[in-house]
């Protein structure tokens, strides 16, 4: 069914008796040509993206809980194209211009909301940083802008311009960056993908890899054998657990990110901040709520919740920035896990075992990423080579000395 | 040969501070020479021979008190010694002559600020301020601890005192911070 | 979390700064074992749901780096020992 | 005004009077009083709007699970958005107004929503608003969030100070009614430390709400003596006004202690509220339980309220809610709200019953197998229609109606943990489950049990069986007697039939239409439900509504309630103010600051300061006259380089190494060899991560045999302990090697330029002259008699020294330089001046050794020694780091002298497009050399070792900036190192 105004209104008026589900719940078959083992964002996006784009029929995306319960369904709904390395900024620039045209494309409101990110900053390195980065941003395609102190003193008057322990010197703004109603990311590409023939079958966990002289030919779940020719993982946050049913050890830690939402508010902050001289970054959703994070936790962790220091550390660098916020309360918090990868960026690739594709590694970029994620990860499995923005993300940039290192922090997931 | 230099306290000035915020008293320390001590690997009786009856060496996380060396636990096979600066100034060249080659030396007085803290009882201004559980430890007791993002070592006197060794350059941050503690406790 | 420290009884994980899987413990030799050794050293994890033995870092403490056995889904911690006990016993003192 | 709603009796202080402002009319009430209950006592039942309909909303419970009163309390600075009225102590001169309406309350312009709610079903927005793209951004977001929210932030800085604390105890107590008071009385007699913390300005819970007697007096009288009772006992803490908001790891819980906030501001030095980390061996949850509603057509009037709040109104606050109060309810319960109002005196219109059977009420119309259908009233109840057993539908007056549809424990802070709660028939409610957080467990009404007996039993239980587990085995004492009535419910969860809206979620406007669509469109998890219909979502989490949806979602699929899911609660149990989650670290407090040696000179002096990390250094001092910062760096590089300058560089870490092996553990741990440096001289280090990254860099002195000082730059010297300690503990144990900092025990300062060496030698008492110490020298020298050290090292480029006094004699050493210098007019330059010399000089520094740059990038590729094992060594080899055409430190000067350079700026050649395929690299590091009269930068350039003399273009594409420039090397001044070894 297509969504319309003219639809909503012509629903109201008749009861809304016409709105048929957003989605089947189809039996497996016995076997399929891919299998995406994740229904969450990345997961649900190459589906659509492998029979809207690339034409390929018979996808199953297997998901073990229900579809968007993975990072799509827990995080803080920013999307920008910010990065600084040759090995990403396309990649992310690719994305970015997805979001652009998504609703259209799938014909479901994910709220795309372009209202600008900027990053602040608090030192004269800081700003030569940014200015190196605001430039390769450019040089490859995206937009970006250095505010001084007072064009971000006109924008925010009521951050802490006078009292600050690390003044704000200045920012890297990103206008099109901003936020996307992130449950309704996962839904609209669930309903794409299933109003083009692919099965999304959910409560099915994969619980082996049935590998026979180094291919792939389907997968045990909790539902039984299914088989398949193309296997696509995209389970970021369980990707070791999953990868280890094919023997593989991967450059991944997993650990829990926690993200915050305040009380509705009324209007307070138009677009996304990031705090450059703590952990903290903020944004205000469409019903009020102030969404908020921070840091991850710092050790290995698969339990989907975090621990007391972080939540402070969190509102410290709330606090120093926006001392106004003091009297709004936190509503809730939640803990995500994430592919924390030893330089800190993604792995899109093939696998040592023929048939079986991976994409994971997102550590806390992966929700901006999903439509590049998803249309790369369709590539490749749709024609065995890597889409020309995702090149650099191989598993063997680290044995090469190729890291694609952000934050020059090296092999230490905790600090990406 | 030139005059000699003068010495200032890690708040800044000549004379140490005393602050008094109700039942507290918070009394800054200029007085006390520091050094660190650790036993060289495989030295350990040459290193326990040389310390008997001069230097203590209290169990980890404790303290002894004595004269004129007392010394905290600081790390496995490390302790800091205490002396009065008046006698001890020079304490790093006593102590390497008296561990020899079996400890490792190295001064530590003006690494530290040093704040005692007096008052019947302490607990409502330590549980404001650090991770410890002040009423439940002994006499004696050290131990680092943060204080404010700060890292400090805390040395339970008795019930009614209790040293703090903050870093020099943070001297002011740490008393603002046992200062505001204290106010909120009144 | 708390950690219970081998020496000092239980202490606020907060004290500690965290490092990763204890395999890191492992080096190995940079003149006799080469690029793929060491790659694999320093990259690769098991990263298991589960049981999980991790190197932690007493910074605001008595800078002891320790081998906690930790359970990555529950977070208990089932066993914690000094690291250079640990890496002694692997004969590491060599 | 409407005449008063006071009846006899309640737990208020009538012989004081509290005056208080709601939307500007003036009210009166007492202490003991929360906002909600003067309200409904002055007969306002209208305290608020809803978020999506802005449908009038009165209170709909009389605790800290309130959906519905929430206003802005206090006013300016002060003011705090969504506060519940309901838990809002009244204080004198408080000042309340409502929140999203306008222009006022009882008008609301929005209220047109409900009018067209029909179009605004769940999930509306996710099939609209998508033609034209653009008008999304543009038209409909902008309207959409003008309407978000319901209350507003002050854009005011937070007045109030909160603070932090540390408790330790064996039993934490969670909620001080029947089962809490009982806990923490069985485990304080045995002497165990415990916490007894309770969310509420009085103890007691349920108990000062209920007419039950426990040992033959009132239940209140019982909860105060016992609170007597623990405050007597040593090892008890009491703790009320503390809401437990979390359960985190190993015994770990968050509590919020609300210091101030039943005053109008906080006393001098007080914080506003206090964030507890309760460190606790063991822990009760005594939370209770919390009532839940009936759905029915408009059940979201001011007046209908939960049957157990009505009763609280009644029998604690001492309001009658209504002059006719009616009762609908499923079980027993509710009953008892009927029974207390009437002994009250207050008109009992009907009991609504939905069971079929059971005892009549003697004196009370009692209707069982009955149903509320609809309600009328706008800004406020005043009937309702209700269908009975035989069909006959029929409208009561009433002003009042009360709703009980069973209470559910309040199971949130037992799945903090994500463990699932579990299904208890007896009570149609979920209980803790099994799998909460260890050496947490629950009691009374929190674990079910919801009689007074089931409470006080179950609360003794827990707590024996904590003491046990403690160590402290103690008996088991007999109960007071107290009421043990068995749980009578029916299922009730919602009035079907109807065509209007019945309310789960008053808050978000929830109705059962919207849980209905949900399952029409399959989203029928019950984690789809939320995130589709927004149940739960609101500042209450759900915590009367979303069993409710549960069970309607169930009812729609067939499924029982456990097979449609359960919902997981997630911290804090109630919201929690920014500012107490911050404590003391806002401001200038947010991080500690540390001082340098000369910082108070420096003050004298005018200096500038700058944050690095958080350190204070003195960028540069302006002299009279001077306008422009640059003028005094200009002045203070020049100088330096004529004459002398001075420079505090304390803050770069120290760190002492000794051991007998210290020596081959600093070539494990450097890029280059240190073991054959001889004793008194010192040599540049570089050291790398595992990965062949550069990690810091600073020179090492031996100053002994088995005696080494290392200098680490200001931002690593903690990173670098903390790694060579790895070194040292886990990679070789078996090195005899001790580390200790040194950072803060030495002041040290660098005396740089032609005459350095004639002005030390006014200062120190031995004979520095080139031959006695030489470049590179380094040892231990006294000054006037003072120990002290002394470095012949240069960051310059100049003949230079760094000379190290014990930190206490820092100030004075300044001075003594400064007085000294005053001869060869020597200046005390700060941190921009020294950034420019060893950029002049082509030192790598933060910019350059930014943990993406190897050895060979920053042309010391040499310095990696190939003979040795160190950390970095191998991995530094791979072949993407070997790549000839990879990045190369090179300088870059304009073409034209007075060309801008701006660090940042990307390297392109002539006549290339600005595309990242045409990248050659970036600009590191800028600054104005005086020296050369020109902008000099340093960068890195895509094999920059081969394009030295090369033309190219630095772009700033951000300020539109294209300049051409030279590529030189990197060493811009003395390149052949004269001056230094001079």
């Amino acid at each position: 069914m297509r969504y319309s105004a003219f639809r909503v209104i012509a629903e109201a008026l008749t009861g809304h008796r016409g709105w048929t589900p957003v989605w089947r719940d189809p039996e497996p078959q016995a076997d399929y040509d891919y299998i995406i083992i994740g229904g969450g964002g990345h997961g649900l996006a190459t589906a659509y993206y492998l029979a809207k784009e690339f034409g390929q029929k018979r996808i199953a995306v297997l998901e073990k809980g229900y579809l968007g319960g993975g990072n799509v369904g827990r995080n803080t709904t920013i999307i920008r194209s910010n990065y600084l390395l040759d090995g990403n900024e396309p990649f992310y620039e690719f994305s970015l211009k997805l979001w652009e045209g998504l609703e259209q494309d799938f014909n479901y409101n994910a709220m795309v909301s372009q209202r600008g990110i900027i990053n602040l900053i608090h030192t004269d390195a800081q700003r030569d940083a940014f200015t190196r980065r605001g430039n390769a941003m450019i040089l490859n395609g995206a937009d970006a802008e250095l505010l001084d102190r007072e064009q971000v003193r006109a924008m925010y008057p009521w951050l802490n311009f006078d009292n600050a322990r690390f003044p704000i010197k200045g920012a890297l703004m990103q206008r099109r960056g901003g936020t996307v109603r992130h449950d309704a990311v996962a839904w609209g590409y669930a309903r794409g993908a299933d109003m083009r023939g692919v099965d999304l079958i959910q409560n099915c966990e994969v619980t082996g890899m049935r590998i026979e002289r180094g291919r792939i030919l389907g997968v045990e779940t909790t539902r039984g054998f299914i088989g398949a020719r193309t296997v696509g993982v995209a389970v970021a946050g369980s990707s070791s657990k999953v990868m280890a049913q094919a023997g593989l050890r991967l450059p991944i830690e997993s650990h829990v990110l926690q993200a915050f939402v305040s009380e509705g508010l009324k209007p307070f902050i138009d677009g996304v901040m990031t705090f450059g001289a703590g952990h903290f970054y903020v944004s205000q959703s469409d019903k009020g709520g102030l969404v908020f994070g921070g840091d991850i936790d710092g050790y290995n962790s698969y339990a989907q919740r975090g621990n007391l220091p972080v939540i402070e550390d969190v509102a410290e660098g709330g606090m120093a920035l926006m001392p106004a916020i003091g009297r709004a309360r936190l509503l809730r918090t939640w803990g995500g896990i994430m592919d924390m990868s030893m330089d800190g960026s993604p792995i899109i690739d093939r696998t040592p075992v023929e048939g079986l594709y991976f994409n994971g590694g997102w550590c806390y970029g992966g929700f901006k990423a999903t439509p590049a994620s998803g249309w790369c990860f369709a590539h490749l499995l749709a024609r065995d080579e890597p889409h020309p923005t995702a090149r650099a993300y191989r598993f063997d940039r680290f044995l090469k000395g190729l890291m694609i290192d952000e934050k020059g922090q090296g092999a230490t997931p905790n600090l990406h | 040969m030139a005059d000699r230099l003068n010495a200032l306290t890690s708040l800044g000035h000549s004379d140490p501070v005393t602050r008094e915020i109700g039942p507290y008293r918070i009394v800054e320390r200029f007085d006390i020479a520091l050094a660190s001590i650790a036993c060289r690997r495989g030295r350990d009786k040459d290193f326990s021979k040389a310390a008997k009856g001069m230097v203590p060496l209290p169990d980890p996380a404790g303290s002894t008190q004595g004269a004129p060396y007392s010394s905290f636990w600081v790390a496995p096979d490390m302790w800091f010694v205490e002396a009065p600066f008046a006698t001890n100034e020079d304490i790093a060249e006593e102590l390497k002559r008296l561990f020899g080659d079996s400890a490792s030396v190295t001064e530590q007085t003006d690494g530290w600020a040093r704040f005692d803290l007096f008052a019947p009882d302490l607990a409502p201004l330590l549980e404001r301020l650090c991770n410890v559980d002040f009423p439940h430890v002994e006499d004696g007791f050290a131990s680092r601890t943060l204080v404010e993002h700060i890292g400090c070592y805390l040395i339970r006197r008795r019930q009614g005192e209790v040293t703090l060794y903050g870093p020099r350059s943070s001297a002011k941050s740490l008393l603002h911070a046992i200062e505001t503690a204290a106010a909120s406790v009144l | 979390m708390i950690i219970d420290h081998p020496i000092l009884g239980p202490r606020d994980a907060q004290e500690f700064v965290y490092l990763g899987d204890a395999s890191l413990m492992n080096r190995p030799d940079g003149l006799s074992d080469g690029i793929g050794a060491f790659h694999d050293y320093l990259y690769n994890r098991a990263n298991p749901v589960g049981e999980h033995r991790e190197l932690w870092y007493h910074e605001q403490g008595d800078r002891s780096w320790l081998v906690v056995t930790r359970n990555t889904l529950t977070h208990e911690i089932t066993k914690v020992e000094l690291a250079r006990d640990v890496a002694r016993a692997s004969g590491r003192s060599r | 005004m409407s005449r008063s709603h006071r009846i006899a009796g309640g737990q208020i202080d009538r012989t004081s009077t509290i005056r208080f402002s709601f939307d500007g009319l003036p009210y009166t009430g007492h202490p003991g009083d929360t906002l909600a209950s003067a309200l409904l006592a002055n007969g306002v039942r209208l305290m608020g709007r809803s978020f999506k309909y802005h449908r009038p909303r009165g209170p709909l419970s009389a605790g800290s699970e309130e959906p519905n009163a929430l206003v802005q309390l206090r006013t300016g600075a002060r003011q705090e958005p969504n506060s519940r009225a309901t838990v809002a102590e009244l204080f004198d001169g408080l000042t309340a107004t409502s929140q999203n309406a306008w222009p006022s309350l009882r008008l609301d312009a929005m209220a047109l929503n409900d009018r067209l709610s029909t179009f605004f079903a769940a999930g509306f927005y996710y099939k609209t608003f998508m033609w034209p793209a653009a008008f999304w951004e543009k038209v409909y977001e902008p309207m959409i969030r003008r309407a978000a929210g319901l209350g507003r932030l002050t854009r005011e800085e937070d007045p109030d100070s909160y603070d932090k604390g540390f408790l330790h105890c064996d039993l934490l107590v969670i909620g001080a009614g029947p089962a809490g008071l009982m806990a923490a009385l069985t485990a304080g007699r045995a002497g165990a430390r415990v916490i007894l913390a309770d969310e509420d300005f009085r103890m007691g819970g349920r108990l000062n709400s209920e007419r039950f007697e426990i040992g033959g007096q009132p239940g209140a009288d019982w909860a105060a003596g016992a609170v007597a009772e623990l405050a007597q006992l040593p090892t008890v803490r009491l703790m009320s006004r503390t809401t437990v908001i979390g359960a985190f790891d190993h015994g770990i819980y968050g509590a919020v202690e609300r210091v101030s906030d039943h005053l109008p501001e906080p006393p001098p030095g007080k914080p506003r509220q206090t964030l507890w980390r309760i460190y606790s061996r063991r822990a009760i949850l005594a939370g209770g339980a919390t009532e839940r509603p009936i759905a029915f057509e408009n059940n979201d009037r001011p007046g209908i309220m939960l049957a157990g709040s009505l009763r609280a109104y009644a029998n604690r606050w001492a309001v009658a809610a209504g002059d006719r109060v009616a009762i609908f309810t499923n079980n027993e319960d509710g009953l008892r709200t009927a029974t207390d109002l009437h002994a009250k005196g207050v008109d009992v219109v009907a009991v609504i019953d939905a069971r079929a059977d059971g005892p009549l009420l003697p004196g009370i119309r009692h209707l069982r197998g009955a149903e509320v259908i609809d309600t009328r009233g706008r800004l406020g109840l005043t009937s309702i229609t209700i269908r009975q057993a035989n069909g006959r539908t029929e409208t009561l007056r009433a002003s009042a109606l009360g709703v009980s549809g069973g209470w559910n424990p309040n199971v949130n802070i037992s799945s903090h943990h994500r463990a699932r709660p579990v299904w208890d028939e007896a009570i149609l409610s979920f209980v803790p489950g099994k799998a909460g957080p260890p050496g947490l467990s629950a009691a009374g009404a929190a674990a079910g049990r919801l009689s007074t007996h089931g409470a006080l039993a179950s609360g003794q239980t827990e707590a024996l069986a904590a003491l046990a587990d403690l160590g402290r085995a103690s008996r088991a004492q007999p109960l007071p007697e107290a009421e043990d009535a068995p749980v009578s419910i029916t299922p009730k969860w919602y009035v079907a039939g109807g065509k209007g809206r019945a309310w789960i979620d008053p808050q978000n406007d929830v109705t059962v239409k919207d849980v209905k669509l949900a399952h029409q469109e399959n989203f029928t998890s019950v984690e789809h439900l939320k995130r589709y219909t927004t149940l739960g979502m609101a500042t209450d989490q759900g915590k009367t509504g979303n069993v409710l949806g549960l069970a309607i979602m169930a009812g729609l699929t067939g499924r029982t309630i456990p097979e449609t899911g359960t919902t997981i609660y997630r911290p804090p149990y109630t919201p929690v103010a920014m500012g107490t989650l911050a404590g003391r670290s806002r401001g200038k407090e947010f991080k500690p600051t540390r001082l340098t040696p000369s910082h108070a000179w420096a003050e004298e002096q005018g200096a500038v300061f700058v944050e690095v990390g958080q350190w204070l250094r003195t960028q540069w001092i302006p002299r009279p006259g001077e306008t422009h910062w640059r003028e005094s760096v200009d002045r203070e590089v020049l100088a330096t380089r004529r004459s002398v300058g001075i420079c505090d560089v304390t803050t770069l870490g120290k760190i002492d190494i000794q051991g007998t092996d210290a020596g081959a553990f600093l070539d494990r741990v450097y890029a280059n060899t240190f073991s054959t440096l001889p004793v008194g001289k010192c040599r540049y280090g570089l050291m790398l991560r595992e990965d062949g990254i550069v990690f810091d860099d600073g020179t090492t002195a031996r100053l002994g045999e088995h005696e080494y000082v290392m200098t680490t730059t200001t931002a690593n010297a903690v990173a670098v302990f903390r790694h060579l300690e790895f070194c040292r503990q886990v990679l070789w144990p078996g090195m005899d090697v001790q580390l200790i900092s040194t950072t803060e025990a030495w002041a040290q300062f660098s005396v740089a330029g032609p005459n350095a060496r004639r002005l030390l030698e006014r200062i120190v008492d031995q004979d520095i002259s080139d031959a006695a110490f030489p470049y590179l020298a380094a040892g231990n020298i006294t000054v006037g008699g003072l120990r002290a050290r002394l470095f012949r090292i240069s960051f310059s480029g100049e003949l230079a020294y760094e000379i190290a006094v014990p930190a206490r004699y820092g100030d004075a050493l300044i001075r003594r330089l400064v007085e000294e210098g005053r001869t060869f007019d020597a200046v005390v330059y700060g941190t921009e001046a020294l950034g420019v010399m060893r950029v002049e000089k082509g030192h790598v520094a933060g910019n350059e050794l930014n943990g993406q740059s190897t050895a060979l990038n920053m042309g010391l590729g040499k310095m990696v020694s190939r003979k040795k094992d160190s950390i970095g060594m191998v991995l530094s080899g791979r072949e993407g780091m070997m790549d000839p055409g990879g990045y190369r430190l090179v300088g870059v000067k304009p073409v034209a002298p007075d060309g801008k350079l701006t660090a940042g700026s990307h390297f392109l050649d002539i006549g290339a497009a600005a595309v990242m395929e045409n990248d050659g690299g970036w600009l590191t590091s800028k600054v104005y050399s005086p020296h050369l009269g020109s902008d000099i930068a340093l960068g890195y350039l895509k094999a920059g070792d081969r394009r030295i003399g090369e033309r190219m273009r630095a772009v700033n594409l951000l300020a539109g900036t294209d300049t051409e420039v030279e590529i030189v090397s990197p060493h811009f001044f003395d390149p052949e190192g004269e001056r230094l070894r001079g």
